[in-house]
């Protein structure tokens, strides 16, 4: 099973609550805005605590409140994709693509994702220097590059323009499969959607 | 209501002058106010002009400064109090020592510090020439540890830091943590003397009352209570 | 407690309100051009508000009776336009707290001022803000943890001021005797320690209600701006 | 006309330069990510100081380096969307949605464009507690509660969910022909650009 | 300028230098602390650290001579495990100065440690960084405007103070009399003010330098991090 999940968490007045297994290699998460996505991300990241719940990822159990597990957000293995960014600002493009890296396979796929995300002429720039779509680029390749067990996409592809699109989301099919590693997707495009997931899971509002 | 007139005084004169102050101001009179710092300060705030009726440093170093830029009313210097120069050692590390030519002094210290004022204060510089008229200076300035004041070297001896103490006769009786070892010879250095004097710009006729009984024998009695010297005589 | 020592607290108290009061506009105003504006001069205005930090407090205390004296530039002119002097007066202790206090404000303020995100008055100023509504309405509550703290450190510090302060204007129960006099009178004093004792615990007291103030205040003007994350 | 603009501005090592003229109500910006389409907003709203040029809008000159003419921003009328958000983080929502409706017309419209963008829950609300998509949507507010005489937007619509983006068009529609605000809009979706430009902008790479 | 002077100032930078090398690790670990954590007893420590601010320098070189001193806790723990003594040592001088410093270096350090996007640490962690790498390569390089600015305000008050080092440890030409105590004697002097103006120029320099040392590097740890817009 890529993902079990079974969480919730009170953020001010809003309750979130999500619930679902998903076997497949991609699985979308949908839902209008403020319905709790980036929220049930964060959960699954180790960045926010659900009040109650359990979520195993791949096999491997990252929380049970009732066992007491709450394995710590560097030990689970995540790359994600913020839906803000974060790139380090004190820290040029190419700094911020290894930052992960040590976990991973120390940045030997470098030269194949900076292709891949065409950011071959942005490694030595500030990230205060980049263009919106640059910087979401940059990002993607972090998370790439941490060598994760599984991915957190948080809309990774708003923002970026078609052409572009169309030769990231071969990308992206291709860590599903290649690579095997179970991808959470936030997306609002069903199109887009379609294409990739295996399963979608729809949030409420 | 008349105020009573502004004093600046040596800090140094801080317990005597309180009681005299407030002796005074027993008999009637509007009580003076002082303000207690280092001479030097005060004798710049004089000379910068600051308004105050009576001025009583620690030598008569910073009177003649302030003399020699016309501030005083003339005719209202006079010698005030005198005083001693004792060494002394902590209450609980007597030092057994007779003061005199050449005494062992830098021997007795060991590789303990002797605590004196700084050269730049009158206590030091007394300090310095009664150790230096009695041979011994070179031997022990190495061992010196020289502090902002009097009260900053007697804390020094006091908590056993140092082995030794050069103070003020008046400050060392009135801390019972020390014990004078000797009393310098008074011919070891020049004459320790308090000066006071009504300032140019004074109008508080209080300040003529105030220098008039610091002057008397009452007022004298109260100096001699706290251990120091009649400035009327020697 | 004396009469005598109350009314050092209370001086003290004033003193630290009205150095505070007085030298926070100077110092924030100081602050932002250091961090915003370069001009020729910058890092000597820099070095001059250092200054006090850097001399021994006396050496300040003294430049600051050669410039306020009757006969000193500033203090000359004081007279001739306000017909006042500062000389021997609370006004005076008040004055050198705030000088010596000034390199800790204008610090912790420009720091602030520095961490503001300059991107929000950008997106100020194309919502029709001109620069001043900008700044009181952007830049000055985004800075006030500087402004906060360095209240704070100036409060402290005008509680704490001893050196300048006597050189300056003298040691004056009831006019310029603050707490620091009063306590350096006391160790003077043979006996004097359970005075000092007490005196040291008053300023204490009062520097921890400026910083429980203080804490209030940032806890206040933070509230809301911290998501629950991690 | 309701742009003019002839700027050319160096950033770092690339140079933006673009020119075009448009009468449509709605002009579309176009082009890959990294064209130099924020950069050309930013001069627009006097953010960024064009190297030389031209910008004139709905028939007012803005900015001309010849005639040594730079209006400040805040005298612009710039209703700007940006693609980075924004918000006050020291404001509540709705002090945020009003900051610039001192210039507009005091913030009467409030009720009927926190209706409009669904964000009436969440005026008592601190920034840093909205999502994504809600965040966004204040910053649509706020710019059109200033009472602009155009309208700069940044990808104003990326990462709102589709029934969202079904509402909002009409209301970008309406702001075009109603209010007759001359509207430049940067967008990665070429639909959402057919359905409301005028005419279109296209940025080379 | 004399020998003695020479060795005056040596001495004041050497006590500079290690007040703030020595103080700043300390200040840094109470500043994430106060800005972090919250735990019984936090508006307690944020008191004692303001202590030095707040009582007279002199009543914090007693109470260090307390402490330290032969029959002082403090002083007998370090004659007991590491056979040293500080009192009357240029080390005492630099003990006496990183205490006095200590309370503007936390202030400076826990407002940029405050104003550090935590959004960033939480990226830092979900790309494998333990708290411990998070804070060494995300939250300390970005608070690395507080770091320097509180090392310049450090060295500053260092190179300036006075009470509290003539206090604890006297004046000692050649092993504890910095600039401040060779300027505050020669001050006492009639006739001294030549004295006092070159050395406090000579400390005005020191300053300086470290001031412009501070912007070079301010300006270096930022580079990049602004954008070119407005
Ligand atoms: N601290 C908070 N206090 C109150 N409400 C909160 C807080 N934090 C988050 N919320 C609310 O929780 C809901 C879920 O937020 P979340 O960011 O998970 O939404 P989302 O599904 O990712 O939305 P979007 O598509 O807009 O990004 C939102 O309505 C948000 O306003
Ligand atoms: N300070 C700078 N130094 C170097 N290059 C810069 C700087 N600022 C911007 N650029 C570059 O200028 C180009 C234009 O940036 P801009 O933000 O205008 O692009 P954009 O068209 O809005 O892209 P996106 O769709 O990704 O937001 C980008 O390639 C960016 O990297
Ligand atoms: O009373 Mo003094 O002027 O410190 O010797
Ligand atoms: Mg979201
Ligand atoms: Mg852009």
């Amino acid at each position: 099973m890529s993902f079990e999940v079974d969480v919730a968490r009170r953020l001010g007045d809003r309750d979130i609550a999500v619930r679902f297994t998903s076997p497949a290699g991609l699985t979308a998460l949908f839902g209008p805005s403020g319905a709790g996505k980036t929220s049930v991300l964060n959960m699954i990241a180790g960045v926010l605590r659900p009040d109650a719940g359990r979520i195993v990822v791949g096999g491997q159990l990252l929380f049970d409140s009732e066992a007491g597990v709450d394995v710590p957000p560097e030990a689970r293995g995540t790359g994600y994709i913020f839906q803000d960014g974060r790139l380090f600002p004190h820290r040029r493009v190419r700094a911020n693509l290894l930052y992960g890296a040590r976990r991973g396979d120390g940045g030997s796929r470098l030269d194949e994702i900076v292709d891949l995300l065409g950011i071959g002429d942005l490694l030595e720039r500030w990230p205060a220097t980049l263009s919106g779509g640059e910087a979401q680029r940059v990002a993607i390749g972090r998370a790439l590059l941490s060598g994760p067990r599984f991915l957190l996409m948080d809309e990774p592809l708003a923002g970026l323009d078609r052409a572009r699109l169309e030769r990231l989301l071969p990308v992206i099919e291709r860590v599903r499969d290649a690579l095997r590693l179970p991808i959470l997707y936030v997306s609002h495009d069903a199109a887009e959607v379609a294409r990739l997931a295996g399963q979608r899971i729809d949030m409420g509002d | 209501q008349a105020t009573g007139p502004l004093v600046l005084a040596a800090a140094s004169l801080q317990e005597a002058l309180t009681a005299a102050a407030d002796a005074y101001a027993a008999t009637g009179q509007p009580r003076p106010v002082v303000s207690f710092a280092a001479s030097s300060a005060l004798a710049r705030q004089i000379e910068a002009d600051a308004p105050a009726d009576l001025f009583v440093p620690a030598d008569e170093q910073w009177m003649d400064y302030v003399a020699a830029r016309g501030l005083l009313r003339p005719g209202t210097r006079a010698r005030l109090l005198t005083n001693r120069l004792v060494l002394v050692a902590p209450a609980t590390q007597p030092l057994r020592l007779r003061i005199s030519r050449g005494f062992e002094l830098a021997a007795a210290l060991g590789t303990g510090r002797l605590a004196m004022a700084d050269d730049s204060v009158p206590a030091g510089r007394y300090g310095r020439a009664a150790l230096t008229s009695l041979g011994v200076w070179a031997a022990v300035e190495p061992k010196v540890a020289r502090a902002d004041n009097v009260r900053t070297a007697l804390a020094f001896v006091r908590r056993g830091e140092a082995r030794a103490g050069i103070v003020y006769a008046t400050d060392a009786k009135a801390d019972p943590g020390v014990r004078v070892v000797g009393v310098f010879p008074a011919a070891s250095h020049s004459p320790i003397t308090y000066p006071v004097a009504i300032l140019g710009r004074s109008t508080n006729p209080g300040a003529v009352r105030f220098r008039a009984f610091l002057l008397s024998p009452r007022g004298q009695a109260i100096f001699a209570h706290y251990g120091f010297g009649s400035g009327r005589v020697g | 407690m004396t009469p005598a020592e109350w009314t050092a607290i209370l001086l003290s108290i004033k003193v630290g309100f009205w150095s505070v009061a007085g030298g926070l506009p100077v110092a924030f105003g100081l602050a932002w051009l250091l961090a915003r504006r370069s001009f020729p001069g910058k890092l000597m205005l820099d070095a001059v508000i250092h200054l006090p930090l850097v001399l021994p407090p006396v050496v300040t205390g003294y430049l600051l009776l050669l410039a306020f004296g009757k006969t000193g530039p500033a203090g000359r002119w004081l007279n001739d336009w306000f017909g006042v002097s500062v000389m021997f007066r609370w006004t005076g202790v008040a004055l050198a707290a705030a000088v010596m206090a000034l390199p800790l404000m204008v610090r912790a303020m420009r720091l602030s001022i520095e961490a503001v995100d300059r991107r929000l008055e950008v997106a100020a100023r194309t919502l029709g803000s001109s620069p001043l509504r900008t700044f009181a309405e952007v830049t000055l509550p985004l800075a006030l943890p500087g402004i906060i703290a360095g209240a704070v450190l100036g409060f402290a510090r005008s509680i704490g001021e001893f050196g300048a302060t006597i050189t300056f204007v003298s040691n004056i129960p009831g006019e310029t005797q603050t707490l620091p006099l009063a306590i350096h009178n006391a160790l003077q004093l043979p006996g004097g320690d359970a005075v000092v004792l007490r005196l040291s615990l008053i300023s204490i007291v009062l520097s921890l209600g400026a910083l429980v103030a203080s804490e209030m205040l940032a806890r206040r003007s933070l509230r809301g701006r911290v998501a629950h994350v991690l």
